[in-house]
């Protein structure tokens, strides 16, 4: 039983570890803020939360209690929301920005307001 | 369209701030058997409070502190002194411990209740309060206020001196005769 | 015994009070009151004279400092008491006089007295002082007193600097004094005077070292005596009312050196230096400083040349007297005493009569003042020698000293004999011209415009001095018996001198006398009255003036070398402060190869922990590297918790749980402040202020201040000491404190007193930056004219002239 | 004696601190409380000066942790006197400071941070543990900038800087130093380094741990070179404050280095002795230079300080029991006559509304009292006698004679006299010359009256230590003779009298 | 991992804007967190795993606190600028 | 003997003083937070080679455990470090505030004044 | 928000009667107080927490399959897509008629699951603006959160008209 746990977590672990190598290959890779924010808010929150859980497996309930399962969700929580942070400023402080210049409205919304969107 | 860019953030804070909270009193708890502590505790205390001051303004987050944070910090230093000098009266020591122990604290396991744990509380205080306050007078002497209260002018300040960011009138136009034995007629503070 | 001797001592400082109180409300009549404490000590002193036995002498002894080999020890002889008996009495005649002389045009009688008595009391306990260290402390309190007594018109710029001068020079040949003094007690093992005189202490264990001490202290009695190139101070300190200077720098205090030098003939005249030394810089005085007075006019300033002149004398003298002991040494002061006192206080009559002191000026005085007439001559005629004066005898006897030291001194004797026969020719000129000047010749009407004829009373003094100089002129053997009792055992002959008014039989100094009047007598009548007043000091000559400079340009100097070391460019405090640092420490360890590290083989280095050096590396270069600010901050932070990460490795988690915190919160507060810096002047930022050098200076001191750090991590653990008290925490902390996480009960329990104190440190931090927040402000012109902060008090004061109209005149 | 009574002078301050801050705003029961808490240290002080006369040193084990693993507190002679000189001075400013400001105008963090301040010096001087010895400093320092700048106004702001900048590297040395003294020794505790001692003879490491400290301790103390933040820092201070600091401040680094090297560290660092004793010469020359470029009292004054300093790191440097003694001494005159002096400057300030030399003057005629006093301690401080400086200054020219140090002796003695020259520059400006020259005395601010007091009194303060110098003398010398006995120090503290 | 907190760097050597700085310092802590967590495994111990809690919530804060200060100072660019493939302005 | 650490302390000293030498404030404050680090690790690197060593907490019998004396030293340290660097960030406001600048060579200049009243 | 307590009462009781206080013991205590309520729904009125409840957990497995499908992608992407492929747009969402807590919760979701993140709201939280990493249709991407995500927060926070039929007809 505890080799078998042991293997899991390794296994996680590992992907974790990957996860996370390939998601600051995109922060390096990807054209722009906004592009990098999303190999942030989400690579880095899967490796991590991957790590973790190999770790809790690892580690047992008994000696890291509810702590590991807070820190997961403690990444869940904030990290979109460094991600998002990061990307809203350079939206509105108008950073250099790859791809289409142009902002796609919502076409099916009721109370679009054309005027609106070009803040 | 505005768009508001702190929505998300206020949300997250309030919500992370009493996580934070809980979080920095159970590490100042179980300090003594595991790493934690007073320092570490209040340090953390005292970063969810300024983590609400920049999501929601500094006077809020003062609003929520309610008390003066160099008040709280006082008050800390007595409760560690304290805890210190209590040996004393019963013979022992400046400083000995003493200690009731709790068996068996769901969560925490064994906690020793007695100078230490005081001592702590103590650390814990002046650590909130230090920082919170640092930081707040920063935080308010940016947002356009006085870095200090004008209620708390007179605890901290000479009758004579004013904010630092006042580029008004000279105090020295104030007029004074030599020597004083009474109060000013005009108060040099707007 | 005891009880007299100390009453008389200490009667001037106990009586300083009530003078000084009393001054209040009886004004010029003060002195009256002052008069009691110098007619105290002279009765008792000339009791205890009259009691003394030659050669005999008395020890009273009260314990002070006695760890510091200091007693009260006062040693009654003949020296002491001579000179005591000088002090008190000219003191006695001199308040008396003073009680004249200082009317109601002067103010702050009290203070006058006060100072007067202080310095009585002051010089009563150096020439009775029986250790050498004491004799030191009364010594220098002269030096303080005669300060305050120079300074005592202290509304004239003259006064201030006059006094200033005294106090420097006196001052620091007295320390130079004091060091030899420290000398002769290391050497004999002892500052008692009886015991250092008695010549029976084991031999001092150095003769250089004694050589030296004896120039150290003769250095002490050249300065008190104004000998060159210590003179200049005499004549400036002139600016005193005229009681003082006839108590001071005629009869008192300038005797100290000359005073000394007799104290301590015994202990050195041993030392091979001793005559050459005092002959050359004696004599060398004597003439030259009767030059000065020649072409000087103040009245003053001749008669304090002519003193200098007297005391170089004194000085040679003695440099030439033989081992076994002076003869006639106390007629010669004695003599000085009279007609040098008498001069003085004759000199402020004529000063306070007309109202000016220059000798150009005066003429005619004889008709108007005819009395004090008779007095200057007879005093003139004792300070040229002329035959009937004391005056005379005395310069009789020292010609035939100088004539009996031709024997044995060589061409130092004859440069000596030379020398004071030439200042004895000008001494002859210019007393004959103060008479001629002042009482001859025709009345000046300007000077007579505001004449007010002195007060009978003030004659009295000197009418008794030149009284004296004339009875003692005719009969000086009087006058040796009446000193023949205060021989002194070692300083003294054994064999009495028999002291006659004339001489009665033809020798070479008779001859000199005669060469002296009449070359004396062509010279003053060579020049005559309007060539006189032409002749001036030349420049090269005054080094007062050039002590005057150094003083003024003193705080120059000081401000260039204040500037040279930076003192006022805070910009350089912390490269110089680091330059120290490395040099100290970089010079000590290249000194010392057991100290030099092997290098690291590559097997040392733990691979994470060097990835994660790297990489806190590359961080650290780029707070280094980067432009912005904010960019900087960001590769601060990083550095931060890499270095969180490390004590991660360090195995130490609540190390780096508080690091992190700290970080985030040390993060917020620069930002809160880089936050309110002006963005322009990152811009001015990189100006490459100071230049190329500078930077490499910087990255040269910066290198030296890592390597040094490097080095002591590194020496530290080579190796670690084993027995470290870290071990004990870790085997008692469950066990005694209770907790399991060792560094925390560590904090708060093992050490928590450090803990309490850090806390401590917060909260002050806390309050300072709460402190800053508010404050004070100043206009630009009150900072730039360096007007006081006091805080809440400058502010809004205008500066004003308050002080009372007629609250400076004296 | 293991006792807790040695925590009171650590204790007593910090409290008083602490109760004035929650007190809030300046009011006349706070001034007598601050006073009577003054007054009351000051006794204690005083008590433990005739508890440790020719008697073996009280401690306490904090905490109950015996040495060499727990923070003892050691209160010898000199530290007893040295606590006793600290409540003098804190008492002196204390008054001083309510006589010059009304209730309604004080600062009202002024006291508590002076209680604060006190209460570092007092753990700097109790405090036998290296690390604890660190802590005492900052709690010092803290203290020390914080009432540096909180009365400074918007121009003398920028002087702080320095200041600050050159105290935390000096700071970050003495952790540094403190880190090497533990690997090298194993321990903090002071006992336990003394008592190592022998067992490392000739390891260079300690010669390079001495030197570290001698910068650590020079910077605090004011040497040359390092004596930088001083200067233009402490005319900024309000009067009585900056009398404090004239006071104290650097005289706890005196006191380190005695302590230190002189019972701590082996006594065989002859190389750091010497360092000591040059740095030493060259601080009382440049210090006094110093004085005589300045123009301004307080300028003048805060100079003089480094020159002083020099005398008694001197006399350290000469490292025997003799100068030990002379430097202890020193101390104890140098204190009283510091600090007093620069209550005269505030003094003189206040009646002439300046103490730029350029526009004092008449006070010599206007208030002879405070003339007698101001001479009275320029004088001492100048060395002449009886007067209280005279006796340290002779034993230190003995001590060097003795031991043929010439040219620092021939430094000494230029030293006195440039001491007395600017001495007499603040005379003849302030006393001696007309007050039309200058501003004109300001006879109707009538504190002047009660400051003068305050300076009269320790005046006479200052003139019992001089005139009184045997009994001065003993005690210095059996605080000499305590500081040098180490096996005594070091039987009693990790014998068996220390264990509780 | 160790290649991963490499990569952190290069976006803060090489920027181009601040927000890349920021971001790259959030990155850097996180796999500090992530070596945090594997050297918890290797070293079998628990003591770390508030460390992890606090890094992992600082990584945060500290990101909020760069970004609010920016929100203050930054300027405003005057245009979005296009750029190409590698991040350069295109023109 | 730990050879990295030696070699990181030298180096975040050499570069903390090179800061500390420049002109700059913000420059200057980040070469004292940089010092700070350095003497931290310093000291902490007297606990000496952590390689199979515990953490200084006492969960099992007999494990080797790291020195914990540094620790509680760093620990200290760093907290008084915070203080007064939250002090010297104070400072440098009020300094900016009161004289306007943010360059310790301009602060004491003494041309300053005149050159800025020069300007319009 | 009764049945809520009566749950956390029912874990903590569970919790109690263990001899050693765990999280494990706390989740079996909450488990089988969930039964319970499931069980016995009327006693208290609890049918609509453990509807939603259970709308929570369908949430979470619905936003666990997308957050790793959107890691996979971002993965692929970074991987193997060429810069110059990349179709990265902005484009704007409308969230009018959501409350606060659901369009915060949703924004906070869109970041974690694939092709978008959101860069900002609006003041009036009407419009929530995303940036798509790579799109060619962003309609697509509108129509796939209001399936995916909007309706199971909607699930959790809301009682939909049609349960509520239910419990009138039943
Ligand atoms: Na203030
Ligand atoms: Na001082």
């Amino acid at each position: 039983m505890r080799e078998i746990l042991h293997l899991i977590s390794a296994i996680i672990t590992l992907v974790g570890s990957l996860v996370i190598l390939v998601a600051m290959i995109g922060t390096v890779r990807l054209p722009d803020v906004f592009c990098r924010a999303h190999a942030l808010g989400k690579g880095l929150t899967l490796g991590l939360v991957l790590l973790l859980t190999g770790l809790w497996i690892d580690l047992g309930s008994e000696a890291a209690g509810l702590r590991i399962p807070a820190a997961i969700f403690f990444q869940f929580l904030t990290l979109p929301v460094a991600s998002h942070l990061g990307a809203s400023l350079s939206f509105q402080k108008r950073l250099p920005r790859y791809g289409d210049p142009k902002i796609d409205e919502d076409t099916r919304s009721e109370c679009h307001r054309k005027d609106s969107v070009k803040p | 369209m505005k768009i508001d860019d702190t929505i998300i953030l206020r949300t997250i804070v309030s919500f992370l701030f009493y996580l934070i909270n809980v979080f920095s009193l159970y590490l100042l708890v179980r300090g003594h058997n595991l790493p934690g502590g007073g320092f570490i505790g209040g340090l953390g205390c005292a970063l969810s409070i300024i983590l609400l001051s920049l999501a929601v303004g500094v006077e809020s987050a003062q609003r929520t502190l309610r008390a003066d944070p160099v008040r709280i910090a006082i008050v800390g230093l007595l409760c560690s002194l304290v805890s210190a000098t209590l040996p004393v009266l019963v013979g022992a020591p400046f400083l000995n411990n003493y200690n009731v122990k709790l068996e068996n604290v769901p969560l925490v396991g064994d906690l020793p209740i007695g100078t230490p744990l005081l001592f702590d509380i103590g650390v814990f205080l002046v650590v909130v309060g230090v920082t919170t306050k640092l930081i707040f007078v920063l935080a308010r002497s940016l947002s356009g206020l006085t870095a200090l209260e004008p209620s708390e002018w007179r605890r901290y300040a000479a009758r004579l001196e004013g904010p630092i960011e006042e580029r008004g009138a000279r105090l020295d136009e104030v007029p004074l005769e030599m020597p004083i034995a009474e109060e000013p007629k005009e108060e040099p503070h707007p | 015994m005891a009880t007299l001797l100390i009453i008389a001592i200490f009667a001037p400082f106990l009586w300083l009070p009530a003078t000084a109180l009393a001054g209040r409300w009886l004004g010029p009549k003060t002195g009256r009151v002052a008069l009691v404490a110098p007619l105290i000590s002279t009765a008792l002193l000339g009791w205890l004279a009259l009691d003394a036995s030659a050669g005999g002498h008395h020890v009273v002894e009260i314990p002070w400092i006695p760890s510091l080999g200091l007693n009260l020890t006062f040693l009654v002889d003949g020296l002491s008491l001579f000179f005591g008996l000088v002090v008190a009495g000219m003191g006695v005649l001199v308040v008396f006089y003073a009680s004249s002389y200082l009317d109601d045009h002067y103010k702050h009688h009290g203070r006058f007295y006060a100072y007067l008595l202080f310095f009585m009391g002051a010089m009563l306990g150096t020439v009775l002082a029986g250790n050498l260290l004491l004799l030191f402390v009364f010594w220098e309190l002269t030096g303080i007193a005669s300060f305050l007594l120079i300074g005592f018109l202290h509304g004239n710029e003259a006064s201030r600097n006059g006094a200033r001068m005294a106090l420097l020079v006196t001052g620091a040949t007295g320390l130079v004094m004091l060091a030899g003094i420290v000398i002769v007690g290391q050497q004999l093992g002892t500052y008692e005077l009886a015991a250092l005189l008695s010549g029976n202490l084991s031999p001092a264990t150095s003769s250089a070292a004694m050589t030296a001490a004896f120039v150290l202290i003769a250095v002490g009695a050249m300065g008190k005596s104004a000998q060159f190139p210590f003179h200049f101070w005499l004549p400036n300190a002139m600016a005193a009312p005229t009681p003082i200077s006839a108590y001071l720098h005629s009869a008192t205090m300038v005797k100290l050196g000359i005073f000394l030098i007799a104290r301590i003939f015994p202990l050195f005249r041993e030392v091979e230096l001793w005559t050459p030394f005092l002959v050359t810089i004696g004599f060398g005085t004597m003439a030259f400083a009767a030059l000065l007075a020649l072409l000087s006019h103040d009245l003053k300033a001749i008669l304090a040349y002519s003193t200098v002149t007297t005391l170089g004398m004194l000085i040679g003298f003695y440099g030439l007297a033989p081992a076994t002991g002076a003869q006639g040494d106390f007629l010669h002061i004695a003599s000085h005493v009279f007609f040098k006192g008498a001069l003085f206080m004759t000199a402020g009559i004529i000063d306070h009569a007309t109202g000016t002191r220059d000798i150009r000026a005066l003429g005619g005085l004889r008709k108007r003042l005819p009395f004090l007439a008779v007095i200057v001559t007879i005093c003139a005629a004792s300070m040229a020698g002329i035959p009937g004066t004391l005056g005379f005898v005395s310069k009789e006897y020292m010609l035939k000293a100088q004539v009996i030291f031709l024997e044995s001194g060589g061409t130092l004797a004859w440069c000596a004999l030379g020398l004071a026969v030439l200042a004895m020719t000008l001494k002859v000129a210019f007393s004959a011209r103060i008479i001629g000047h002042v009482f001859g010749g025709k009345p000046k009407a300007e000077t007579f415009a505001h004449f007010h004829a002195p007060a009978t009373a003030m004659l009295i003094p000197p009418a008794l001095l030149a009284l004296l100089s004339i009875i003692f002129g005719l009969r000086p053997q009087w006058l040796g018996d009446l000193l023949a009792p205060l021989t002194v055992t070692g300083l003294h002959a054994h064999e009495m001198l028999s002291y006659k008014p004339f001489p009665d039989h033809w020798a070479l100094e008779v001859g000199l006398s005669l060469g002296i009047f009449a070359a004396g007598g062509l010279l003053y009548f060579a020049l005559g009255r309007e060539r006189w007043a032409r002749v001036e000091i030349p420049g090269w000559l005054r080094v007062d003036h050039a002590f005057a400079a150094a003083v003024e340009m003193l705080p120059k100097a000081a401000k260039s070398l204040t500037a040279t070391l930076r003192s006022d460019s805070p910009f350089d405090y912390l490269a110089i402060v680091m330059t120290f640092v490395v040099v100290l420490t970089g010079t000590f360890v290249a000194t010392q190869p057991s100290l030099w590290p092997a290098f690291p083989k590559a097997s040392e280095f733990d691979p994470l922990r060097t990835y994660v050096v790297g990489l806190i590396a590359i961080a650290g270069v780029l707070v280094l590297a980067m432009r912005r600010w904010t960019a900087q901050l960001i590769a601060m932070s990083i550095v931060g918790f890499l270095i969180t990460f490390y004590f991660v490795l360090f195995k130490a988690p609540d190390l780096a749980m508080t690091q992190i915190l700290v970080e985030a919160a040390t993060l917020v507060l620069v930002l809160l402040l880089l936050a309110r810096f002006p963005q322009t002047a990152e811009a001015g930022e990189h100006d490459a202020r100071g230049g190329r050098p500078r930077a490499i200076f910087r990255i040269v001191v910066a290198t030296g201040m890592g390597l040094l750090a490097t080095l002591i991590t590194v020496l530290a653990l080579r190796p670690k000491h084993p027995d470290f008290a870290g071990s004990y925490y870790l085997a008692n902390t469950v066990e005694l404190a209770h907790g399991t996480n060792a560094v925390n009960t560590l904090l708060v329990d093992f050490r928590g007193f450090d803990t309490l104190f850090e806390i401590s440190v917060l909260v002050i931090a806390t309050l300072g930056a709460v402190g800053l927040l508010m404050r004070y402000r100043r206009s630009r012109a009150e900072y730039k004219a360096g007007s006081m902060a006091l805080p809440g008090y400058s502010h809004g004061v205008r500066f004003e002239k308050t002080a009372k109209p007629g609250d400076d005149c004296v | 004696m293991n006792t807790n009574i040695v925590v009171l002078p650590l204790i007593m301050p910090m409290i008083t601190a602490i109760v004035l801050l929650l007190a809030g705003h300046t009011s006349r029961w706070r001034r007598w409380f601050t006073g009577i808490s003054a007054l009351a240290q000051l006794v204690v002080a005083i008590g433990f000066i005739t508890a440790t006369y020719q008697l073996p040193p009280l401690f306490l084990a904090v905490g109950g942790w015996a040495a060499p693993y727990g923070i003892i507190l050691v209160i010898d002679h000199l530290t007893a006197i040295m606590l006793t000189l600290g409540a003098i001075t804190a008492l002196a400013a204390t008054v001083f400071g309510f006589v010059e400001m009304p209730v309604k105008r004080t600062h009202p963090l002024r006291s508590p941070l002076i209680q604060f301040l006190v209460t570092g010096i007092n753990l700097s001087f109790c405090t036998g543990d290296l690390f604890n010895l660190f802590v005492g400093f900052e709690v010092m320092l803290i203290s020390s900038y914080a009432l540096l700048t909180l009365e400074a106004d918007d121009w003398d702001i920028k002087e702080a800087f320095p200041y600050l900048a050159l105290n935390l590297f000096g700071s970050t040395l003495f952790l540094v130093a403190a880190g090497f003294a533990y690997g090298i020794f194993g321990s903090l505790n002071f006992a336990q380094i003394a008592a190592l001692g022998p067992s490392l003879a000739g390891d260079s490491r300690v010669t390079l741990l001495g030197l570290l400290l001698l910068v650590v301790f020079g910077l605090k103390a004011g040497l040359f070179p390092l004596y930088y933040w001083l200067p233009n820092s402490y005319p900024i201070l309000p009067g009585p404050v900056a009398a404090l600091y004239a006071g104290m401040l650097t005289k706890v680094g005196v006191y380190v280095l005695l302590r230190v090297f002189g019972q701590v560290l082996p006594t065989d660092l002859t190389l750091v002795h010497q360092c000591l004793a040059w740095m030493a010469g060259i601080t009382m020359i440049v210090g006094v230079l110093g004085a005589v470029s300045r123009n301004f009292i307080r300028g003048i004054l805060s100079f003089h300080i480094l020159s002083q300093i020099g005398y008694m790191a001197l006399a350290i440097g000469f490292f025997t029991e003799y100068a030990f003694t002379a430097a202890i001494l020193y101390i104890i005159h140098h204190i009283v006559v510091k600090a007093t002096l620069f209550l005269i400057g505030d003094t003189v300030a206040v009646l002439n509304r300046t103490d730029n030399l350029d526009h004092t003057g008449g006070l010599w005629k206007a208030t002879p009292v405070l003339g007698v006093v101001f001479l009275l301690q320029a004088l001492s401080l100048a060395g002449i006698p009886p007067l209280s400086g005279f006796w340290g200054k002779y034993m230190i020219i003995v001590e060097g004679v003795r031991l043929g140090e010439w040219v620092l002796v021939s430094l000494a003695l230029i030293a006195g006299v440039l001491t007395l020259f600017s001495m007499m520059k603040i005379w003849m400006a302030a006393f001696w010359r007309n007050a039309e020259e200058g501003e004109g005395v300001h006879f109707q601010d009538g504190r002047w009256k009660p400051m003068t007091g305050v300076t009269v009194v320790l005046a006479v303060l200052s003139l019992a230590i001089g005139l009184g110098a045997e009994v001065t003398y003993k005690i210095a010398a059996e605080a000499a003779r305590q500081l040098t006995d180490r096996s005594a120090y070091i039987d009693l503290l990790l014998g068996g009298g220390a264990s509780s | 991992m160790i290649v991963a907190t490499l990569l952190g760097f290069f976006r803060l050597v090489r920027g181009p804007t601040v927000i890349d700085r920021i971001m790259s310092f959030d990155s850097v802590v996180l796999c500090a967190v992530g070596l945090i967590v594997l050297l918890s495994r290797s070293w079998e111990t628990p003591v770390f795993l508030e460390l992890i809690l606090i890094v992992s919530s600082l990584g945060f804060f500290g990101t909020v606190a760069l970004v609010s200060y920016l929100k203050r100072t930054l300027p405003e660019q005057n245009e979005e600028d296009e750029i190409d493939e590698k991040g350069e302005p295109r023109k | 003997m730990i050879w990295e650490t030696a070699i990181l302390v030298g180096l975040l000293f050499g570069i903390a003083c090179y800061l500390i030498l420049r002109a700059s404030f913000v420059r200057i404050l980040f070469g004292f937070m940089l010092l700070t680090h350095a003497a931290n690790l310093l000291v902490l690197a007297m606990s000496g080679d952590p390689t199979g060593k515990e953490p200084p907490i006492v969960l099992k019998e007999g494990a080797p455990l790291v020195d914990p004396l540094p620790q509680a030293l760093v620990l200290t340290a760093i907290v008084i470090g915070f203080g007064v660097i939250s002090y010297l960030v104070i400072l440098l406001y009020r300094i900016l505030l009161d004289q306007r600048t943010t360059n310790l060579r301009d602060l004491f200049d003494e041309t300053r004044e005149e050159r800025e009243e020069g300007e319009p | 928000m009764n049945s809520f307590v009566l749950n956390l009462v029912i874990a903590v009781t569970w919790l109690l009667l263990q001899v050693k206080a765990s999280f494990p013991g706390f989740v079996v205590g909450f488990l089988i107080g969930f039964g319970l309520i499931r069980l016995f729904p009327g006693v208290l009125d609890s049918r609509d927490y453990t509807r939603r409840t259970i709308a929570l957990a369908q949430f979470v497995l619905i936003f666990s399959k997308q957050f790793v499908t959107a890691c996979v992608q971002l993965l692929r992407i970074i991987l193997f897509v060429r810069t110059k492929h990349l179709r990265p747009r902005v484009i704007t969402y409308n969230i009018a008629g959501l409350s606060r807590f659901e369009s915060l919760l949703l924004s906070h979701c869109i970041t974690l699951t694939p092709g978008s993140s959101a860069v900002g709201i609006s003041e009036d939280l009407d419009t929530l603006i995303l940036h798509v990493l790579d799109t060619n249709n962003p309609d697509a991407l509108r129509d796939e959160i209001d399936r995916t995500l909007k309706r199971g927060i909607l699930a959790i926070t809301r009682r939909p008209p049609s349960s509520c039929k239910f419990r009138f007809t039943s």
